[in-house]
């Protein structure tokens, strides 16, 4: 039977999967906006759990609200990727490395 | 007491004064704020005139009090008086404002104002430090006045300016810091006060004792300066304009000597004494180790500044000469510390004398090098009289200021402990070896460098600046007791207070 | 059974009215750019200040002068800290805008519009973080801060160094949201509530999960800290500070600090105070180290960005000492002292930094908007009122009395001491020490070092000239008076946090 | 009150007039500037004469008249002791003073410094008189200094010389190596008798008799004998005795009047005046009169050997003058302090007289001053000659003139004495008297008799002043405003021994002001012997004294008139001996080595090693540059990676709780 641990071990693998998308993906910065998309859901995962757990509707309210502001989120991530293709010509992660010291 | 807040008026008047003569030369009128520059330092010495002569010498207590909160939150007030210990140095500071203002070359090169306005400015701070009767306050003024100095040494000073101005910053900071973090301690350990008069008064245990006076000495220590933390005065002077050696010299290195009279001494006794074997032990480092560094110079400001440090030697050993291993009675102690006093207000003539000299010839010849000198007495002969009254008193030639507060000084050591007067008194020999020598290669033998025989003698301004100097130097030397008289209850009062132990 | 109100009131939108009539500006705003004639772009300014004018009017209005006021159900809560912090928010915010007027219409013609109503959604973001009670409307108003700072960095379109910036501050961001979200969900687990005064509440009645609670507060401090830019969360901080327009580096160095301050009372003091010893251990981890990094990094520095960038994480990490020497006992006295030396020294941080990238602003390209360090060189000479502004906020920065930073440092140190860490006193000391090197050398470079080959006096409009020595003039005048401001800290804080 | 405004008078009218020649030194003409000091220095010269008359009736002073500071219970202040001694004193330097101020209207005549020279001279009566007159050691102190400044202002009063600016210099640090020792006397006296006046401090001394003090660890020194040793040490550096010596022989490069009055007849006795007036406590300390005899007989043997080897005029001369301080000082340690004074005025007289017999010759020689380029000048210069004659016989110590009693009276003093020591000075100073005569009659006989050889003087000398003489010139006698003052001097130089001997040494003068312990009779021992003066230079051919002065005056008349090839082969010859004494026994070199050259050595190492190296380099360097490479190496770790950056952030959480975890578990303690 699933219990509330199970969800949160889910969340967890996804939240570091997600997390470690972005540190260890050193190619395409799309990846990367893709993990930030997981890590959300992961924590969405969390709310939804503990939410059916606790009997409260608080967190599944949030989980809309967390939707709705990763939508907004990947709009204005995409957005800067398209201006910084633009300058660069290149979406590779590695190659951010003007601004440093 | 007078309805006029004199100090106040002492403090912050050459302030207004430095920032209209900012504002003025801002303005780019500079005759206008050569005129404010000269106002505001006569009218300072103008309104410290009446703390030396309205002195009331029958009572150690303070005088000219003001008291008004400031920041109630901390229970900081902005409470001024000045007592024995520190109505000399307010008079001190004036009157070397308005030397330096005065003094410095007006008809030369460009006139700078906004340096007039430092020179103000920070004379307003120095005085509020040596009036200051609350700790926090008397910290603000003491760390406000790094600010002007920094910027005197950094925008006017010689090539090595920059290296010497942080030096000299961050030198004083490093000790300033931890003199906060002293003072907070003591707020809370008074129950929340800032009052010195309160930190005087209240019961401090040992270890908390130890950890301030610790503090107090990283602070002061590096303000006097003392050895080992010297090293950034010599560079300092070096590097100053002339103006700003005067007053680094003659009132700056003072603060140190008088914050220990002022927190070291009275906050916290039992530290004090217990370890003022370290304090005597570096004083005389000072003096000896200092002397010998100074022999080996071959910049005359240098060896100038170098000498303020063994000065200033003689002025700890004064103060920390507390308790003899066998005990000595206080009288011997009153005489250490009337003896430091003195002669921290006698060296702030001669350093400062001694520094507006080596101006003097920098100023025809772009050079401190003793090198570049020699047979200057010929082509200077005033010059050279008024050089040659300064390095005697530097030396602490009787009649002079400077030996009235060395000999006190010796006496007291010599009360103290034989050994320790013993190696201050080689202070007569080294002071004596580095001053004339450095004399006798600026000023006699034949004239070598064709410079120096084109030389013009020294100008009526300058002759009025050093004749009030020598005027200070030879009255202190032959009438002492003006000064000591103003100052002999409030030491007696704190060798009293000092006697008892504060720990409970 | 879920919803205990079976009748949908109306809720009470006074407390919220500054937010709303913000909005409704913003929409204004938009609406006008789109219409608007090139050459009467200059409106757009003053609607923007009109808009911030008016909030300031409005808070002030609804203020309930010591009393808490909360609507929506809790979400929102309107208090005197809440007031004090939009106040001031609105204060940095204008100066935001006269500072950057000028460059904006010279460095971002076409995106004038967006850049002000991009402005004015993070402002209205700070806004509602002040003010949130819950942790919904927290994270809504973080988001909506950062989100119109990440399109406001990239704002410069042609420049690669402002898209790298933003791409960097996006990700990095949009992580530390993660971050903070997964944390509210522990905590939400561990309490069953997301009302941030319910949380501790959730505590005392002995429901809380300790562990599960502790370990979500592990991510929510690490949220904080990224907001706040502490080591080791601060690796955005330079190269943002570095790489964005100047006039988005002027807001980010400065109002949004202040609304993340008001985020962190909330939730530690208000809701997690029964975890207190936990994160307090957590921060002064950070605290330490970011004041080390922070000063050690910024010596290094060549560029003036950069080195302001290391000196807020210094700057950061000071100022939460206060916080976290505020709750080693219970006293809840000490407690507001420690707390209100933070927010004062908050508030005279963000002044100086917005006073030294305004400087930064109005100084003419190429010096200003590279930031290198030796652009300044001889800006005594030729430009007085601006050079010696920054002086006073370099000093102030550094400590130095009679400016303000030295009093903000004071009070700091005052409730580090009165909590008996002297260890940690010593230490921020060594690292002001360290510290005022930087600073310094800013100063150096500005008066002592020669003017470079060709350098011309910079024309400043008359008006910019009086805002800088202004700007610079407070920073003085809270140095020699500062007991109102930290009068006011103490009330705001005694009214609403501690109420 | 009279007599007390007469006691200001004496000191103020000499500064008075060394003040309007000083102040308005280029403002005035020549003849105000001289004629104010000299009125200063008679008018003080009168006024000691009716203090000496005074003093003679009876009359005396001891009190302070200004008081200079006021410290706790301590009163510091200017004051008079009026007594026999002090009179005495007072008459010698204003007398000799007098004579001298006159003297330097001709010799300076030519000299653009005159003003400034007059304004130093009556600087330095003030200063001397100032020193005789004090009642404290303070003001004891105040006069040993300031007569060593103007000493050393007027050894380097031609300050483009360099020679002249080294001398100057050397003698005041020299002079300040004994005034470190005499300022730790002060302190100690001050530390243990709680007062500086001498009265309460003779009065205390008694008590102190046997009391010990801690120096340098445990062992108990006797305080009285430190206190003593240490005031000598001082008087060593005044008075020039061995091994302080050697800056006399070098302040010859002053003006000679200078010499004659400064470095002859007043200053450098004023160590001898001090331990006189420090009577009562020298008599408690036996060590310490063994000590000042044998460095004052050393001195008196020693230094008159060199004195045979110089060729200068003025080095013999200031030779001489080291000797016969070690005359004095040895009489000082047999406790024959009235012998030390007597000796001490007619020395003043005599030597004076020989200094500007010197000046003399110097002027008429053209600024010559190698006695080996004179010769025959009696016939050129007869007052010169016939004074300086006179002169060299009471040096020798010739029956009848003063010379004779003063000296006379200190060896049989010395030989009288039983004090540890007084064997050596015994001998010393009798071998000394051979000497005296010797070198005294060569000198004389070298520049005043014998061949002619200034017509081979090289015509330089110093640099800038000889000028040499060429045929048909020759030297020619000065004006009469310096032949006057020597035969002023060689009146008492002649007559003075003779009246005063009976009233000083033995009548009871200085009874009230020199205390002598009965435990060192050598004194009463001597006056035992005595019954007269003029029988005591009839009795004189009796005692080996008289052979021994006889045998010096015979040998250098062989030897410079008779054979003069002799010296002239030995000093050709050289050889270790002589180079040793050329020399002045290594002293100067070994200074300069050791002591002045050691201490640069050691300063500048303590500068570049200790100031700049470990405090600046290895402490203040090595901070920053410690901070420097730690922020370079923070500065790296911002490598503007995004993934480095989400890593750190990652693992920052990682550590974040692993702290915690720590802390919870009690491993770590927050």
């Amino acid at each position: 039977m699933l219990t509330l641990s199970h969800y949160l071990i889910l969340g967890a693998i996804l939240f570091m999967t997600g997390v470690a998308g972005i540190f260890i993906n050193r190619k395409n910065l799309i990846i990367v906006l893709m993990s930030i998309e997981l890590v959300l859901l992961a924590v969405s995962t969390n709310f939804i759990a503990f939410s059916h757990y606790l009997q409260t509707m608080a967190g599944q309210i949030f989980v809309f609200f967390i939707l709705t502001v990763a939508a907004a989120e990947s709009a204005i991530g995409l957005a800067i990727l398209i201006v910084l293709f633009r300058s660069r010509k290149s979406i590779h992660v590695d190659d951010l490395d003007c601004l440093k010291g | 007491m007078s309805a006029v807040p004199l100090l106040s008026c002492a403090i912050w008047l050459p302030i207004a004064a430095g920032l209209l003569v900012l504002a003025a030369g801002l303005a780019g009128n500079a005759p206008l704020a050569r005129k404010f520059a000269l106002f505001g330092a006569a009218a300072g010495l103008f309104v410290a005139a009446p703390l030396y002569f309205g002195f009331d010498v029958t009572t150690p207590a303070m005088q000219f009090v003001e008291s008004k909160p400031w920041i109630p939150l901390f229970r900081i007030n902005y409470h001024l008086g000045v007592d024995g210990l520190s109505a000399a140095f307010v008079m001190l500071n004036c009157f070397i404002t308005l030397i330096v203002v005065f003094g410095s070359r007006v008809s030369s090169q460009k006139y700078a104002p906004s340096c007039d306005a430092v020179f103000l400015v920070m004379s307003g701070l120095f005085n509020g430090i040596f009036s200051a009767l609350d700790g926090m306050l008397f910290y603000v003024f003491f760390e406000a006045s790094l600010i002007p100095l920094y910027l005197l040494i950094g925008i006017w000073g010689g090539p090595g300016r920059v290296r010497a101005a942080f030096k000299f910053f961050l030198f004083t900071l490093m000790g300033s810091l931890p003199l906060l973090v002293a003072m907070i301690y003591l707020f809370f350990y008074s129950g929340g006060n800032f009052s010195i008069a309160a930190w005087h008064l209240m019961p401090i245990d040992k270890v908390s004792q130890t950890w301030v006076f610790f503090a107090f000495f990283m602070a002061f220590a590096v303000k006097t300066p003392m050895w080992p933390l010297h090293t950034w005065l010599p560079e300092a002077h070096v590097e100053a304009p002339t103006g700003g050696s005067i007053v680094l010299a003659a009132i700056a290195l003072k603060l140190g000597a008088y914050g220990f009279l002022r927190l070291a001494l009275p906050v916290v006794p039992d530290a004090s004494r217990e370890f003022a074997w370290i304090m005597v032990a570096l004083s005389l480092a000072a003096v000896v180790y200092i002397g010998l560094v100074a022999l080996a110079q071959m910049d005359m400001k240098k060896l100038v500044a170098y000498s303020s440090v063994a000065h200033m030697g003689f002025v700890t050993l004064g103060i920390f000469m507390l308790e003899a291993p066998g005990g000595a009675s206080a009288a011997s102690s009153a005489l250490g510390i009337e003896g430091a006093l003195i002669q921290m207000i006698s060296h702030g003539f001669v350093a400062g004398a001694m520094f507006f000299c080596i101006g003097v010839l920098y100023e025809r010849t772009h050079s401190r090098q003793i090198a570049d000198y020699g047979g200057i007495t010929r082509a200077m002969p005033k010059f050279a009289v008024f050089f040659m009254l300064f390095s005697m008193a530097n030396i602490g030639l009787p009649g002079t200021s400077g030996f009235v507060g060395e000999i006190l000084v010796i006496l007291s050591a010599a009360e103290y402990n034989y050994g320790v007067a013993f190696v201050a008194a080689s202070t007569l020999i080294l002071s004596a070896a580095y001053t004339l020598w450095m004399y006798k290669r600026v000023m006699f033998g034949p004239v070598t460098n064709p410079a120096v025989a084109a030389l013009n003698d020294i100008d009526v301004r300058e002759f009025l600046v050093l004749s009030l100097l020598a005027l200070g130097v030879l009255g202190i030397g032959l009438y002492p007791r003006s000064l000591s008289e103003i100052m002999r209850l409030s030491v007696s009062e704190l060798l009293r207070h000092i006697a008892i132990s504060k720990v409970f | 059974m879920i919803f205990p109100e079976t009748r949908f009131a109306l809720p009470d939108f006074q407390p919220a009215c500054a937010e709303i009539f913000v909005l409704f500006m913003i929409c204004l705003i938009l609406m006008t750019s789109l219409f608007i004639k090139e050459k009467a772009r200059g409106t757009l300014h003053f609607l923007a200040q009109a808009a911030l004018i008016g909030a300031a009017a409005l808070t002030c209005t609804a203020s309930g002068a010591g009393t808490v006021k909360r609507a929506f159900s809790g979400m929102f809560v309107a208090d005197m800290m809440a007031d004090l912090l939009k106040l001031a928010i609105y204060l940095t915010i204008s100066l935001t805008f006269f500072y950057s007027r000028a460059y904006v219409a010279g460095k971002l013609p076409r995106a004038r519009g967006e850049y002000y109503a991009l402005t004015l959604i993070a402002t209205l973001g700070m806004m509602v973080v002040v003010s949130a009670g819950n942790f919904v409307t927290l994270y809504v108003g973080l988001e909506l801060l950062s989100l119109p700072i990440y399109a406001l960095v990239a704002l410069e379109r042609d420049s690669s160094r402002a898209a790298e910036a933003a791409m960097k501050y996006f990700v990095l961001g949009a992580l530390a949201s993660a971050f903070m979200l997964y944390g509210i969900s522990m905590i939400y687990g561990a309490t069953g509530t997301l009302d941030i005064s319910a949380v501790a509440e959730g505590f005392s009645r002995n429901r809380g999960d300790r562990a599960t609670a502790v370990f979500g507060l592990v991510f929510l401090v690490s949220g904080i800290a990224f907001k706040l830019g502490l080591a080791p969360f601060h690796m955005w901080v330079p190269d943002v500070y570095h790489g964005a327009p100047l006039s988005v580096a002027l807001l980010i160095s400065s109002a949004p600090k202040i609304a993340v301050f008001a985020f962190a009372v909330r939730v530690l003091i208000n809701g997690l105070f029964p975890l207190s010893q936990d994160w307090r251990a957590m921060l002064l981890a950070l605290v330490v180290l970011s004041m080390a990094l922070g000063n050690l990094a910024a010596i290094a520095q060549t560029n003036f960005r950069r080195m302001l960038a290391y000196s807020s994480i210094s700057h950061m990490g000071f100022m939460l000492l206060g916080l976290v020497s505020g709750v080693i006992d219970g006293n809840a006295k000490n407690m507001i002292n420690a707390v209100s030396a933070s927010m004062f020294y908050l508030l005279t941080y963000v002044l100086s930094s917005a006073g030294a990238f305004g400087v930064l602003v109005l100084l003419p390209d190429p010096d200003g908007d590279s930031g290198e360090i030796s652009g300044l060189a001889g800006l005594g000479k030729r430009s007085p009122v601006l050079a010696a502004t920054m002086m006073t906020l370099m000093f102030s920065m550094a400590g130095i009395p009679f400016f303000a930073g030295f009093f903000a440092k004071f009070s700091v140190l005052v409730a580090v001491v009165a909590a008996g860490s002297f260890w940690l006193a010593a230490l921020a000391v060594f690292f002001s020490l360290v510290g005022a090197y930087y600073y310094l050398r800013i100063v150096k470079v500005m008066y002592f070092d020669p003017l470079p080959d060709g350098a011309r006096n910079i024309e400043t409009p008359f008006s910019m000239k009086v805002l800088v020595a202004a700007n610079g003039l407070a920073v003085a005048l809270l140095g020699i008076f500062p007991n109102a401001l930290m009068f006011l800290c103490v009330k705001s804080l005694s009214f609403s946090v501690f109420a | 009150m009279g007599t007390q405004g007469l006691y200001w008078l004496v000191p103020l009218a000499p500064l008075f007039g060394a003040l309007v020649a000083g102040v308005f030194c280029r403002v005035i003409s020549r003849r105000i500037a001289g004629s104010a000091c000299i009125l200063g220095v008679a008018v003080a010269f009168a006024a000691s004469v009716a203090i000496f008359l005074d003093v003679r009736e009876g009359g005396g002073f001891d009190g302070i008249v200004y008081t200079w500071l006021v410290s706790d219970e301590s009163v510091f202040g200017i004051g008079f002791l009026i007594d026999p001694l002090t009179s005495a004193m007072m008459l010698i330097v204003t007398f000799v003073s007098l004579a001298v101020h006159i003297y330097a209207i001709g010799y300076m005549r030519d000299d653009p410094g005159y003003n400034r020279f007059f304004s130093y001279i009556a600087l330095f009566t003030f200063s001397m008189l100032m020193l005789v007159m004090s009642n404290n050691f303070l003001q004891l102190f105040f006069g040993w200094e300031a007569v060593g400044l103007v000493s050393y202002l007027l050894i380097g009063f031609w300050h483009d010389r360099p020679s002249a600016a080294e001398a100057g210099m050397k003698a005041f640090l020299v002079n300040r190596v004994g005034d470190f020792g005499f300022v730790l006397g002060i302190g100690l006296i001050f530390a243990h008798f709680g007062t500086l006046d001498y009265t309460s401090v003779f009065n205390l001394a008694e008590k102190y008799r046997d009391a010990v003090v801690p120096l340098f660890g445990s062992s108990g020194f006797p305080l009285v004998s430190v206190i003593c040793i240490m005031l000598f040490v001082g008087a060593m550096g005044k008075s020039a005795q061995m091994p302080f010596h050697v800056w006399l022989p070098e302040s010859m490069e002053g003006p000679t009047p200078i010499s004659a009055l400064i470095h002859a007849a007043t200053m450098v006795t004023a160590g001898i005046f001090m331990v006189a007036r420090m009577s009562p406590l020298f008599e408690l300390s036996e060590t310490a009169l063994s000590f000042v005899m044998v460095v004052g007989a050393s001195t008196a043997l020693f230094m008159g050997f060199l004195s045979i080897v110089q060729t200068d005029i003025k080095r013999v001369i200031a030779f001489s003058t080291l000797s016969q301080l070690g005359y004095m000082t040895a009489a000082l340690g047999a406790s024959a302090y009235s012998a030390a004074i007597f000796h001490l005025m007619t020395h003043a007289f005599f030597k004076a007289l020989l200094f500007l017999a010197a000046g003399s010759v110097i002027i008429g020689m053209r600024h010559e001053q190698d006695i080996r380029y004179m010769g025959g000048l009696r016939k050129y210069m007869p007052v010169t000659g016939v004074t300086a004659l006179i002169g060299s016989l009471a040096l020798a110590g010739v029956p009848f003139l003063s010379g004779f009693y003063s000296k006379d009276s200190i060896i049989e003093a010395v030989r009288m004495s039983e004090i540890p020591g007084s064997g050596f000075a015994g001998f010393s100073l009798l071998t000394g008297v051979f000497v005296t005569a010797f070198y005294t009659f060569r000198l004389y006989f070298l520049v005043f008799h014998g061949r002619e050889r200034f017509f081979a003087a090289r015509g330089k000398q110093d640099g800038m002043h000889a000028h040499g003489f060429s045929r048909g010139q020759a030297p020619e006698e000065p004006p009469w405003t310096m032949t006057a003052p020597l035969i002023v001097l060689a009146i008492p130089s002649v007559i003075a021994g003779y009246l005063f001997i009976e009233p000083m040494l033995f009548g009871g003068f200085f009874h009230k002001a020199i205390v002598t312990a009965d435990s060192h009779p050598a004194m009463e021992r001597v006056f035992g012997h005595f019954s007269s003066p003029l029988e005591m230079a009839l009795k004189a051919p009796g005692s080996a004294i008289f052979w021994l002065t006889a045998a010096g005056i015979l040998l250098a008349w062989f030897l410079y008139l008779a054979r003069p090839a002799i010296p002239a082969a030995i000093r050709a010859r050289g050889g270790v001996l002589l180079e040793f004494l050329e020399n002045g026994y290594y002293f100067d070199r070994f200074y300069a080595a050791v002591f002045c050259g050691g201490a640069r050595l050691l300063g500048k190492g303590l500068w570049k090693a200790g100031d700049s190296g470990i405090i600046d380099g290895l402490f203040v360097g090595g901070s920053v540059r410690a901070v420097c490479r730690i922020a370079g190496l923070l500065r790296s770790l911002q490598s503007g990676h995004l993934a480095r950056y989400a890593f750190s952030m990652a693992a920052g959480i990682c550590a974040i709780f692993s702290l915690w975890f720590f802390i919870h578990m009690n491993w770590i303690k927050p």
